[in-house]
């Protein structure tokens, strides 16, 4: 009973930690099923972290906060997509570009508006998204094994949380079922294809690194609006990457793309609670073997070794029609 | 019958990238203002704190050694087509080779200890950047995210080994031991000293002068040597490669192998120059700083010492800037590398269409002048 | 020159579409100059003209996909402004590309809707065309699994989604660019019968080729093309295959390349069993068996996409044999373990592969650094361990003297060059090595005429020297005219032999279609 | 006069570690004292956050060789770069906080960290309703060890059944500077049933003052008294006195009376406490009061004695 509460709890922690990874990963997925690359996510997400938390402190209210973090994303999308759709620069050197700005602008304009040392003043409760407890969590609270799943796990997580989730099964209906969907999916593998159809691909690349500029913008509101209570320095850690491994890693499709962000979550989870205990038996394990993980088990993937991730066909090209 | 002529080169390689170096300084001091400083005011600084002082001229060239280092690593990968992202990981590992060297092998003399450091600091720095070209080469994974991945993994490999394994007994701090005199690059100061030239103290040492080789020797590789001419064939037309007879896993394996040494000669000058022992995150961004360093000189090692100079300057001019403006921190600095590699990178092609015309169209009035 | 026997003489008939004035250029390139066409509804409309005459980009003009730089378009006598695909498609005009515009993850269907989904909801769309699928199905015999993924689909049945996808928007005007290149005569008359049907229909339909023989077979009236102009418009009827390819390259054609009589000697290049797989494990060359000796020229002959350029391509070590044997003079080369494109050139296999740009060349090169490429390492290049430039520079000088290459600046980009030019440097780089054995491929595709002739001489020369020369061509009359023994590839096995002095077009064609030779050689007979 | 004079002569600066002078927590402090000596002297000084390990030698160097006197230096991590430095500049007074650096012209400042702790862990063990409290420390090192082992041995003074749950952020710098992280840690503890926990985790800490504000339990903070930061959610703070160390410093060098060497900073000496004000009076009990009194009195009287982790590397709880 004792472990099953403590697995519990460590699913609690996995969800909360997966959230921003799910919603970058789709934000990234978004941007290259249309065929641009984006190694922006880290940049994206921590723009939108600072910006949610910056509006969130002046306005109360982490609302509107979101919004301004959607608003600066798009804007880096737009960015982005002026560099690579419009003008074809080079994709990855866009998104390291973008990626570096941020770190250094979010830390600047922080200094700037608040003079403490990058980071945002501390929000207070109003300022960010509180827990939301579910219908009948508390009745069923002390039901054994569907108490603690209901109570402990599923309910009592903030908005963004529950809206990640729910994201994934709305990209993958978009994705697959509707004609932006299908359009954008065209576009990634054979951009030729969508203009010969009387579609134009300029938009349509720019409609997709805008849906994943929304996207990333939550992700990044996530960080510092409701997991956290402040934007700090280079908050996300290298956050946007392991987004983007594990879109990778899901081999960019929604539901498999969920799983390793939960597959991550978890690792990340667990390595914050290994850190400095000695297992019994065990002894202490390296954390940052843990750590590590992600990123290994991406290398791996990309190698070949557990089945072959297939990029769409026209990733990372800009389309020229005249040479 | 053209409507379009060939830019001469000066205008390609020179003009173009100054006007959009230009585009990302002006933006730059539109950051400044929009923070509410004076955009002179923080050159003067900047300059002041990069050449000033005979002191900030050692600084700068401290800064410069490493950024040619990682440019150069970068602009090797690139010449075959490939994006190393990975100088960062590889100049942590190669610092490793190098403390390694350093820690175990202290009884050898000072001269072998050179070779044998620099050795060190190669044969790691390119093992670690063999992977994700083995990788790329034989089993097509792009080479962008495996050196990010291994970016990452680096740093926590690191990380582990400096806390578990060369952090000594007793102390807190997560680096290794100081590593014997006997294995230090000599600086330039005391170089000079010993000359009998007085030079004020600073970190600039010997790899300043390594630095100045390695950008040599990469241009007679790349553009004078067989090696180059196939690296730069299986960049630019794998399959031209493979007709020409030069398999082109080879040498994308052998370019970044190469990248990856030349990556960790940037530990050379951080762990055996300067700080003289292996520090937790020493490499401080330098290898992404190579990427604004190449693809601002053109991947040309002549333009990389520039450009290195270029950000050496902001990077021992920031440090004074965020000394003197408090509101202005090194970050100022991060900003204008993002804002370089945006627009001198990503945005490179923005005006060469615009600038095309203008100087088709002089041409032509010019040509039209001359028959007339 | 300009003899405009304007089809609009017709009168009565309202042209279903009318080009005035349509000039593009791509950079250097002018593509089209000045084009006036009219195209008379329901009829089957060809355009003719030689590789890079300006087809492709005329018509993708008229489709949306280019702008032209000036020029109006006429739809059924009203003016159209065609600024997209867009335009074009609700103007009733439909296309099958020349490089098919197929999103190959997708299946049939998905491919058929894109663009024309119904609704934003996929669901509401797809079940309307699948009926509407199902309905041109029967219409058109184009029998086709809607839910087939299209890139597990042969190029035949690829062209035949293509074909659907127009009719699916309901075009009325059709236009085809080359579709019969990477078809097989059978399959080829499949496609010519289902035009017949579109026309029956009221449709009208624009047939791009340079095959003569499908536009006197299919067409009712015909425009030719020439360096990007249009040259003659012709009745079907009233001209004759010999007019129309006068009229493409703007002479009288030699169809027999001034040549003597072959001296074959030794046997230079002897080929066993050969298999070739591709990455995807398919067979692309089934067990070929062949030999070439010094002093002959063997011709390879088949439509494209039947293993020739995968066997050229092993020849050269470019690819591994996966079964069989190569012999070069007696010696083993069988490409693959150890022998590799640099080795097969130290032993003196010169490869002027069919690819210039992809292959061929680094166009991001100086002239003088692609006139070493695969010689990287002759010791005549060296200076200890570094490239000798000076000597390199003055290498690529002599080529350019003794190949005619102009400009003859050797430190100008590769890019700058014409094809022409380019070609021939090349072919100057591959040659003056004197090879034992030359292996070319397409060597004038995208070539001007007098190049042409010039490469054609060279080639020749290079037998009359006593090498050993195999020569891959799409174009009949280019093997026929310069090969002095004819292999035929279909499906990747070598069919049949006939000696240059027996071959002609029918039987050529028959064979490359698979027929067998002597079987071929009796249909011929009884013809 | 003189005094004011002497003051007037010295140009002092600070190197703030990683976590920078706005951590609400240990740089803070620094930052605290720095200012309350220029606020009741007038003398102006300079202060450098660094961003990365290796600003710190050049922050340092910086400072000494524009003639900034004394220099001091905030953090264990500085030590390295300091004592190269301070070989440099011989005539240059340096003071490094929590570490010792043995040179002629340094002066080393650590605190006693187990005994501050051990009164929080009384404070602690006493609030607790589920006899369960929790430990949060940033970096892994043997001085947050020592906070721990002094936190515990308090703890369970006070209630030998409680159990503490104890983690640690990270091995690394990062693990001053991750509320997040730290937010998540005091989660899991609350959820294993604490009530009560106490970080020592500098930046890192506001995440855990935060969670347990959000969860309704209570959060011992550290350092600074950093009872204001969730009025009514913080139980105390252990008053780490590096502004006094800081303002001391800044002090002796201006009347000639620094000295180099070794300063050890205790309860006795006033360099630790607890913090009590009007944001946990009502937190706070009588006996609560009581209890903690006695315990301080125990243990500066010496009939008390707190174990030192760092004297053996090992905690005896
Ligand atoms: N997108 C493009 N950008 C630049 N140049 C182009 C482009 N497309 C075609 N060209 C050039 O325009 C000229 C005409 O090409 P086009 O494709 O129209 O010829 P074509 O008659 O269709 O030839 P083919 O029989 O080889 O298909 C050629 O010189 C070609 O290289
Ligand atoms: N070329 C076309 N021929 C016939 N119908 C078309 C064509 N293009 C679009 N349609 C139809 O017209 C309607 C509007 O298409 P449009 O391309 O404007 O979509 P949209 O409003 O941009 O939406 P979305 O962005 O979701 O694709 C749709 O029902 C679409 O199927
Ligand atoms: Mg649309
Ligand atoms: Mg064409």
């Amino acid at each position: 009973m004792e472990n099953f509460e403590l697995v519990i709890l460590l699913l609690d922690a996995t969800l909360r930690t997966s959230t921003p990874l799910i919603l970058a990963a789709l934000a990234g997925m978004f941007s290259e099923r249309s065929g641009t690359i984006n190694l922006a996510l880290e940049g994206m997400m921590l723009g939108g972290a600072f910006s949610a938390a910056a509006v969130a402190f002046y306005m109360d209210d982490p609302w509107i906060g979101l919004l301004a973090a959607i608003a600066t994303t798009i804007a880096l999308s737009l960015l982005h997509g002026f560099a690579c759709i419009t003008h074809k620069g080079n994709q990855v050197v866009s998104g390291m570009a973008i990626n570096i700005l941020m770190s250094g602008l979010t830390a600047l304009v922080g200094i700037a508006l608040f003079a403490q040392g990058g980071k945002t003043p501390a929000l207070d409760k109003a300022a960010r998204f509180q827990p939301i407890t579910l219908p009948g969590a508390e009745a069923v609270k002390d039901v054994p094994i569907i108490g603690p799943i209901y109570f402990e796990l599923l309910s009592g997580h903030n908005i963004l949380v529950y809206i990640a989730f729910l994201a994934v099964p709305a990209a993958w209906w978009v994705m697959y079922r509707t004609r932006f969907g299908l359009r954008l999916r065209a576009v990634g593998e054979n951009p030729g294809a969508v203009d010969t159809a009387g579609i134009g691909v300029v938009a349509m690349r720019y409609r997709a690194v805008i849906c994943s500029g929304v996207l990333v913008g939550m992700s990044g509101a996530y960080l510092s609006t409701a997991q956290g209570a402040s934007f700090l320095q280079d908050m996300t850690a290298g956050k946007g990457y392991i987004a983007l491994a594990a879109m990778v890693f899901g081999k960019w499709r929604p539901f498999p793309a969920l799983a390793a962000c939960l597959l991550f979550g978890f690792l990340d989870a667990a390595a914050t609670r290994l850190q400095g205990v000695i297992l019994p038996g065990i002894g202490e394990v390296p954390v940052q073997l843990v750590q590590a993980l992600p990123y290994v088990l991406t290398v791996i993937l990309l190698a070949g070794f557990i089945g072959r991730a297939i990029p769409p066909k026209a990733l990372g090209r800009p389309y020229v029609k005249e040479r | 019958m053209s409507t379009t002529v060939q830019l001469p080169r000066w205008i390609d390689v020179g003009a173009l990238p100054l006007l959009n170096l230009l585009l990302a300084l002006a933006v730059s001091g539109l950051v400044v203002l929009a923070i509410g400083e004076n955009p002179v005011e923080v050159v003067e600084i900047l300059l002041y704190g990069a050449f000033g002082y005979e002191e900030a001229w050692g600084y700068t060239l401290y800064y410069t050694t490493n950024f040619v280092f990682t440019g150069l690593a970068f602009a090797v990968a690139f010449h075959c087509g490939l994006f190393n992202i990975g100088a960062e990981g590889q100049a942590y590992v190669g610092g490793l080779g190098v403390t390694l060297a350093a820690l175990y092998l202290d009884f050898l003399p000072f001269p072998i200890m050179l070779v044998i450091g620099m050795l060190a600091a190669m044969v790691f720095g390119a093992a670690w950047a063999y992977i994700p070209a083995y990788l790329q080469a034989r089993r097509g994974s792009h080479v962008v995210i495996t050196t990010i991945m291994f970016n990452f993994i680096a740093s926590s490999l690191m990380v582990y080994l400096l806390v578990n394994v060369l952090r000594p007994d007793g102390s807190m701090t997560p680096e290794s031991e100081q590593i014997a005199e006997n294995l230090r690059l000599p600086f330039i100061h005391d170089m000079a000293a010993a000359l009998g030239i007085e030079m004020a103290s600073s970190p600039l040492n010997l790899s300043f002068v390594y630095a100045i080789v390695a950008s040599v020797m990469v241009w007679l590789f790349i553009w004078h040597t067989r090696w180059g001419y196939a690296i730069r064939t299986v960049g630019s037309n794998a399959v031209a490669a493979t007709y020409a007879g030069l398999e082109p896993g080879r040498y994308i394996i052998i370019a970044m192998m190469i990248s990856g040494a030349l990556a960790s000669f940037m530990a050379l000058n951080e762990v055996m120059g300067v700080q003289h022992r292996l520090l937790i995150d020493f490499t401080a961004g330098y290898g992404f700083v190579g990427i604004a360093v190449a693809l601002m000189g053109r991947n040309h090692p002549f333009g990389i010492f520039l450009a290195a100079l270029l950000f050496g300057m902001l990077y021992q001019g920031g440090a004074e800037l965020s000394f003197e403006i408090p509101t202005i921190s090194n970050d100022m600095v991060v900003v204008i590398q993002g804002l370089v590699i945006l627009f001198t990178g990503a945005m490179e092609h923005m005006f060469r269409p615009r600038v095309t015309k203008i100087y088709t169209a002089w041409r032509l009035r010019r040509d039209a002048q001359e028959a007339a | 020159m300009h003899q405009m026997h304007g089809t609009g003489e017709t009168g009565a008939v309202q042209p279903a579409i009318e080009l005035r004035g349509i000039d593009k250029r791509f950079g250097a390139v002018h593509a089209n100059k000045e084009i006036d066409l009219k195209v008379d509804k329901g009829t089957i409309h060809g355009i003719v003209g030689e590789n890079g005459a300006g087809k492709s980009t005329l018509m993708s003009i008229l489709y949306g996909f280019y702008q032209a730089d000036a020029g109006t378009i006429h739809v059924d006598g009203k003016l159209c402004e065609i600024k997209g695909s867009e335009d074009a498609i609700s103007a009733g005009i439909g296309m099958v590309h020349q490089h098919f515009m197929l999103v190959e993850t997708f299946s049939v269907l998905e491919n058929v809707i894109l663009g024309v989904e119904g609704g934003a909801v996929l669901r509401d769309g797809v079940d309307r065309a699948r009926e509407e699928l199902r309905r041109l199905e029967r219409e058109y015999s184009l029998d086709i699994d809607p839910d087939a993924i299209v890139g597990d689909l042969s190029v035949g049945l690829q062209q035949r989604v293509e074909i659907l996808k127009a009719l699916f928007r309901g075009a009325e005007i059709l236009i085809l660019d080359e579709p019969t290149g990477v078809l097989t005569p059978q399959e080829a008359d499949h496609l010519f019968r289902i035009l017949e049907t579109l026309k029956e229909q009221g449709k009208t339909v624009v047939l791009i080729t340079h095959k003569l023989r499908e536009i006197m077979a299919a067409t009712d009236n015909v425009s030719v093309m020439r360096q990007g102009a249009m040259v003659a418009h012709r009745k079907t009827a009233e001209t004759s295959p010999e007019e129309l390819s006068e009229l493409m390259v703007g002479r009288k054609v030699l169809l027999r390349l001034e040549k003597g009589d072959a001296n074959p000697a030794a046997t230079v290049l002897n080929v066993e069993n050969l298999c070739v797989d591709n990455a995807q494990g398919v067979r692309k060359v089934k067990n070929a068996t062949f030999n070439v000796r010094a002093g002959e020229i063997v011709g390879i002959a088949g439509v494209s996409g039947n293993g020739q350029s995968e066997l050229l391509e092993v020849l050269g070590g470019i690819r591994s044999a996966t079964e069989g044997s190569v012999e070069l003079n007696g010696q083993d080369i069988t490409p693959g373990k150890g022998i590799d494109a640099a080795e097969l050139r130290r032993r003196g296999v010169a490869h002027v592969p069919e690819d210039r740009h992809r292959m061929a060349m680094v166009t991001a090169f100086s002239a003088k650094e692609a006139a070493i490429l695969g010689y990287q390492d002759d010791p005549a290049y060296q200076k200890s361990v570094f490239l000798d430039w000076p000597a390199i520079s003055k290498a690529t000088a002599n080529m350019m003297a003794e190949f005619d290459v102009r400009p003859d600046n050797p430190d100008l980009k590769a890019a700058n060059f014409s094809g022409g030019n380019q070609q021939k440097l090349v072919l100057a780089r591959e040659i003056m090595r004197d090879p034992e054995l030359l292996l070319v491929g397409q060597p004038t595709r995208g070539v001007d005429i007098g190049a042409i002739e010039f490469i054609h001489k060279r080639i020749v020369a290079m037998r009359d020297a006593g090498k050993a020369v195999l020569l891959v061509s799409v174009e009949l009359d280019e093997i026929m005219s310069l090969a002095d023994r004819i292999l035929v590839m279909c499906d990747g096995a070598i069919i049949g032999e006939v000696a240059a002095s027996e071959a002609n077009e029918r039987v050529l064609g028959l064979m490359m279609a698979g027929v067998d030779p002597n079987e071929a050689k009796a249909v011929e007979g009884q013809a | 006069y003189a005094g004011v004079a002497s003051a007037a002569e010295i140009k002092p600066a600070v190197v703030y570690d990683l976590g920078g002078r706005f951590d609400r927590s240990f740089n803070q402090g620094a930052y605290n004292g720095a200012e309350k000596y220029k606020a009741d002297t007038g003398t102006e000084y300079r202060d450098f956050e660094i961003q990365n390990d290796s600003q710190r030698e050049q922050a340092m160097r910086n400072f000494a060789r524009r003639g900034m006197n004394p220099i001091v230096a905030i953090g264990f991590s500085q030590a390295s770069a300091l004592e190269k430095v301070a070989k440099e500049f011989p005539e240059t007074k340096f003071t490094i906080v929590d570490m010792v650096v043995d040179l002629p012209n340094v002066q080393s400042v650590v605190f006693k960290e187990h005994e501050g702790s051990f009164l929080v862990g009384v404070l602690a063990a006493m609030a607790s309703k589920t006899e369960k409290v929790g430990f949060v420390g940033g970096m892994d090192i043997p001085l947050i060890r020592k906070f721990a082992c002094g936190y515990v041995q308090g703890v369970k003074y006070a209630d030998p059944n409680a159990e503490v749950f104890q983690n640690m952020t990270g091995t690394t710098g990062a693990a001053w500077n991750d509320p997040v992280k730290g937010g998540e840690l005091a989660k899991s503890q609350f959820d294993r049933g604490a009530d009560v926990v106490y970080h020592a985790a500098g930046g890192t800490g506001v995440g855990v003052l935060q969670a347990a504000a959000d969860a309704g339990k209570l959060g011992i903070g550290v350092d600074s008294n950093q009872n204001a930061l969730h009025p009514g959610s913080v139980l105390t703070s252990m008053l780490k006195r590096v502004d006094v160390a800081v303002y001391e410093a800044f002090g002796a060098a201006a009347g000639d009376s620094w000295k180099p060497g070794l300063t050890i900073l205790g309860l006795a000496e006033g360099g630790v406490d607890w913090a009590l004000d009007e944001n946990n009076e009502k937190l706070i009990t009588p006996e609560m009061k009581d209890a903690v009194a006695k315990a301080k009195e125990a243990i500066t009287s010496g009939s008390l004695a707190v174990h030192d982790y760092m004297s053996d590397s090992a905690c005896p709880m």
